[in-house]
């Protein structure tokens, strides 16, 4: 059991930061603090990957001529970063997307909380 | 609704909990995903990657031999979602600008 | 060259044409809109020209980079996939052909170049989304498609910013759950490639990691196909939208999270897992049925015809995963001809509402009457064909689809989903007639009484060719495939069954 | 949004340190080989030193060094260059991406190691310029004055 807590330590860290966001998305009423609780979600999926790519004793990726690679086991796991650069960069996408979306709803009823907005938008004719 | 939000968000952690039961320990070099060969025999990619990405494209970078090359149409699918963002943004945004400047 | 090209081809189009129209537009602006059509031409007839090239049921595997699949990426075309493509691609030219009227109604010029260069990127992400073998690949593209369609929405009228944010918001969760389900997929099995998961699967078997993976995927595309208690972000989208989005995203968008349905569930899991160890086909089928009670009755309460039409969407799309979740081969092969079914018919109707739109300004049922049929006799029989359809009366395409879905029910035993097909007919027809029968009894109404002589002499004012012939085309080919749907099953459908399913075929 | 357009404190230093700032990101481009780096990284780097200058210079002078309105064309031209890289694969016979195919040199693996680089720069290029284009067109937004 302790072994299972303390091994899965980092795990536990990227769980409880993924209900973080997902309780900011789902809870929050102000559109940039759902943009905030998407970006944490994301992050937290990303620091899920990257460790889990991880090797104790290990080190990054790039090939050292004093270490050779006759043994995989020391250099970490590639995989899971290349994935993630790709991940960070759908991420960058999907705020500056969300972001865009948020100043076109400011211009059009100059509010961004949400309850106010639905009343708003219940008024407008169209 | 705020009580059944808490509760969605109660049973996501515990399903966490349940998958992560499963988990090999962080930073376990032999866990399922780095040993040579998957269960089924097939080869397991990561291995192969650390160990002939020096031989065949005569680069130190693993990571980067893995996004350029050996899973380089995902960059390219990674390109074309950045340049979709900036197309959106161009699109909702960059006309009013016009306006703008004419008023 | 083409031929060992094919899977990659179509995909590969589209995105082409993506990254041009923005350097073409430099020159001539124009361009954009005819790049975008040819480009769609030359797609479909690809993915048509595809279709014979798997017909002897062998796939084609195309790997990216020459590396093979547990390495690099690899495109699979197998009979599934080309046929998704060609319905996607083909109903995507129809719309496009449509597409150019409305967008110039909606759109300033400026904006109708990144409009069409999207609406490529847009399809590149549809098309690799069905081709790929790849779950990260997938994830990939799925966003690509994601994005753009969240772009695509927010140009429409006043509200569709905040429709736009809302569907980004459920479409990111969506495709984050997605993608933490491909993680755990790989702590568990070290692979992302499909077909190597199904091997590395069939030999680890149930473990906690995967369970929840296969949750969490199905949940990604839950919400991206809108399946009942995930629709929220679709009645609004679909609404506010522009008229061209809306008849891109209803045929095409949600049947994409379906593809991805079939696929995960069937293609790399094997039928036990899903209906016994985990029955996660049988939480499928109830959440399906739901939806098609929830969305027929939501649709009957609507007066925008096109929201009307969006509360139509999530009850088909219900029919869609009721096939899925019978997990046996008649309700796969309906579920399948419903994503044909239910692409011509959406399709058709939403031309209909853009063309009510063009003419008569609006698209509320309330204001619609005898007057509407006058000026548009042609776009009122395009309708009537259409709802006739998604009643699902014989001779057209609609009573196909659900005559699979319900010999389906029968033999799973499952008499209250066979009831909820019988009851969701009487439904759709309560909600289209309400609608037909302004067309065809509901004299002129008392307000516009001033404007009847003018009207009586101006006669009729029919849509344009380029914008009644697409709707013509689609309510044709609503009678035209419901009597070659023989031919369509027994051809091509019946290729695709995954082997456990194939083996329950007596 | 208010600027203090004659502080000389702020104009000198970010006049000084962006050159630097994009001939890093120049250099991790180009040296992501063999070292951590890449196109993406160094294309955000390069991207950061423009949008360091549009805030240090205003949007006039910044304009000149790179104008929006080529944001969204360059970013297709650097996807461009990706895409045709592999298309040139394609067409001398491999499949798509197969660099291996495209003869820079003898060796293969010298060919697949200048396809790395030619795509690399394709991604700097379009992950600059659209990362640049995104920040002017959310400035937009911003009620001027």
């Amino acid at each position: 059991m302790a072994n299972f807590l303390v091994g899965h330590f980092f795990y536990w860290f990227v769980f409880l930061l993924m209900a973080i966001g997902l309780f900011g998305i789902v809870l929050k009423r102000n559109l940039i603090k759902k943009a905030i609780g998407m970006s944490i979600f994301q992050v937290a999926i990303i620091l899920f990957f990257v460790a889990s790519g991880s090797k104790w004793g290990g080190t990054v990726p790039v090939l050292d001529p004093r270490l050779g690679i006759s043994d995989t086991a020391r250099y970490i796991n590639p995989l899971p970063h290349c994935l993630m650069l790709t991940a960070i960069v759908v991420g960058v996408a999907t705020s500056g997307v969300a972001f865009a979306l948020i100043i076109s709803i400011w211009r059009r009823y100059q509010t961004l909380d949400e309850p106010e907005l639905l009343a708003k938008m219940k008024n407008d004719p169209d | 609704m705020k009580v059944s939000s808490y509760l969605l968000l109660a049973l996501f952690c515990g399903l966490l909990i349940y998958a992560a039961t499963g988990f090999p320990n962080r930073g376990d070099a032999q866990a399922v995903f780095n040993r040579p060969t998957s269960p089924a025999g097939t080869p397991n990619a990561p291995t192969r990657y650390i160990l002939k990405s020096k031989e065949e494209m005569n680069t130190d970078n693993m990571v980067t031999t893995i996004l350029a090359d050996y899973r380089g149409y995902d960059t390219l699918g990674e390109e074309t979602v950045i340049l979709t963002a900036g197309l959106i943004c161009f699109l909702l945004l960059r006309k009013e600008r016009k306006r703008h400047d004419q008023e | 060259m083409i031929p060992t090209n094919a899977p990659a081809l179509t995909p590969l189009l589209f995105l082409f044409t993506g990254l041009l129209i923005p350097l073409a537009a430099l020159k001539l602006k124009k361009l954009a809109y005819w790049l975008a059509l040819a480009a769609t031409a030359l797609a479909s007839a690809a993915a048509l020209s595809n279709i014979f090239r798997v017909l002897d049921g062998r796939a084609i595997h195309y790997h990216f980079g020459g590396w093979p699949p547990p390495i690099g990426i690899e495109y699979v075309l197998d009979p599934l996939s080309a046929f998704v493509t060609s319905v996607i691609n083909v109903i995507a030219l129809i719309v496009l052909i449509h597409a150019r009227r409305t967008v110039e109604a909606d759109l300033p010029e400026g904006k109708r170049v990144p409009y069409y260069a999207l609406v490529m990127l847009m399809m590149s992400g549809f098309n690799g989304i069905v081709m790929t073998g790849d779950f990260f690949n997938l994830y990939v593209f799925l966003e690509i498609c994601s994005l753009a369609l969240y772009g695509l929405v927010a140009v429409g009228d006043r509200k569709s910013p905040v429709a736009a944010f809302r569907y980004l918001v459920l479409g990111m969760i969506g495709g984050c759950f997605y993608l933490l389900g491909v993680g755990f997929m790989y702590m568990n099995s070290g692979s992302l490639n499909m077909a190597d998961l199904k091997a590395i699967l069939a030999v680890l078997g149930p473990r906690p990691g995967i369970i929840v993976a296969l949750a969490f995927m199905l949940l990604g595309f839950g919400i991206k196909m809108a399946l009942f208690p995930l629709h929220g972000w679709l009645p609004d989208a679909y609404t506010y939208a522009p008229t061209a989005t809306s008849a891109l995203m209803a045929p095409i968008g949600t049947k994409i999270g379906a593809y991805g349905l079939i696929r995960v569930l069937f293609f790399v899991f094997v039928l036990q897992f899903i209906t016994q160890t985990v029955p996660v086909a049988t939480v499928i089928a109830w959440l399906s049925a739901a939806a098609i009670l929830y969305g027929s009755i939501q649709a009957m309460a609507q007066d925008e015809l096109k929201r009307m039409l969006a509360f139509s969407s999530i009850a088909q799309v219900g029919y869609i995963g009721l096939g899925i979740g019978l997990a046996n081969p008649w309700g796969l092969v309906g579920a399948v001809l419903h994503i044909l079914n239910h692409g011509l018919m959406k399709a058709c109707l939403f031309l209909v509402a853009g063309n009510f739109r063009m003419k008569l300004g609006h698209s509320r049922i309330s204001r619609l009457d005898q007057e509407a049929r006058r000026k548009m006799p042609w776009t009122t029989a395009a309708f009537t064909l259409a709802a006739l359809s998604m009643i699902g009366l014989p001779p057209t395409v609609g009573f196909f689809s659900k005559w699979y879905l319900a010999w389906g029910a029968v033999r799973n035993k499952g008499w209250v989903f066979l009831a909820i097909i019988l009851l969701s007919s009487l439904l759709n027809a309560v909600y289209f007639f309400r609608v037909v029968e302004r067309f065809y009894l509901r004299p002129k109404q008392k307000g516009e009484e001033a404007g009847r002589t003018a009207a009586a002499t101006s006669g009729r004012s029919e849509v344009t060719v380029s914008m009644l012939a697409p709707t013509l085309i689609l309510a044709a080919s609503l009678l035209v495939v419901g009597l070659l749907n023989a031919v369509l099953v027994q051809g091509i459908l019946l290729k695709f069954l995954p082997p456990g399913l194939a083996a329950l075929k007596p | 949004m208010t600027r203090n357009e004659d502080n000389p404190i702020i104009t000198l230093v970010s006049s000084i340190v962006a050159p630097f700032i994009m001939l890093f990101g120049l250099y991790v481009i180009f040296h992501g080989h063999y070292s951590p780096g890449g196109g993406f990284q160094g294309g955000t780097v390069l991207a950061a030193g423009i949008i360091l200058l549009r805030l240090a210079l205003g949007s006039e002078l910044g304009q000149k060094q790179f104008p929006s309105r080529l944001g969204t064309p360059l970013g297709s031209l650097g996807v461009l260059i990706y895409y045709g890289t592999g298309l040139a694969a394609l067409l001398l016979g491999g499949t798509f991406l197969n660099y291996a195919f495209i003869p820079f040199s003898s060796q293969a693996s010298h060919n697949r190691f200048w396809g790395i680089l030619s795509i690399e720069f394709g991604v700097g290029l379009a992950v600059m310029a659209v990362l640049v284009a995104i920040y002017d067109d959310l400035l937009e937004g911003e009620p001027h004055g």
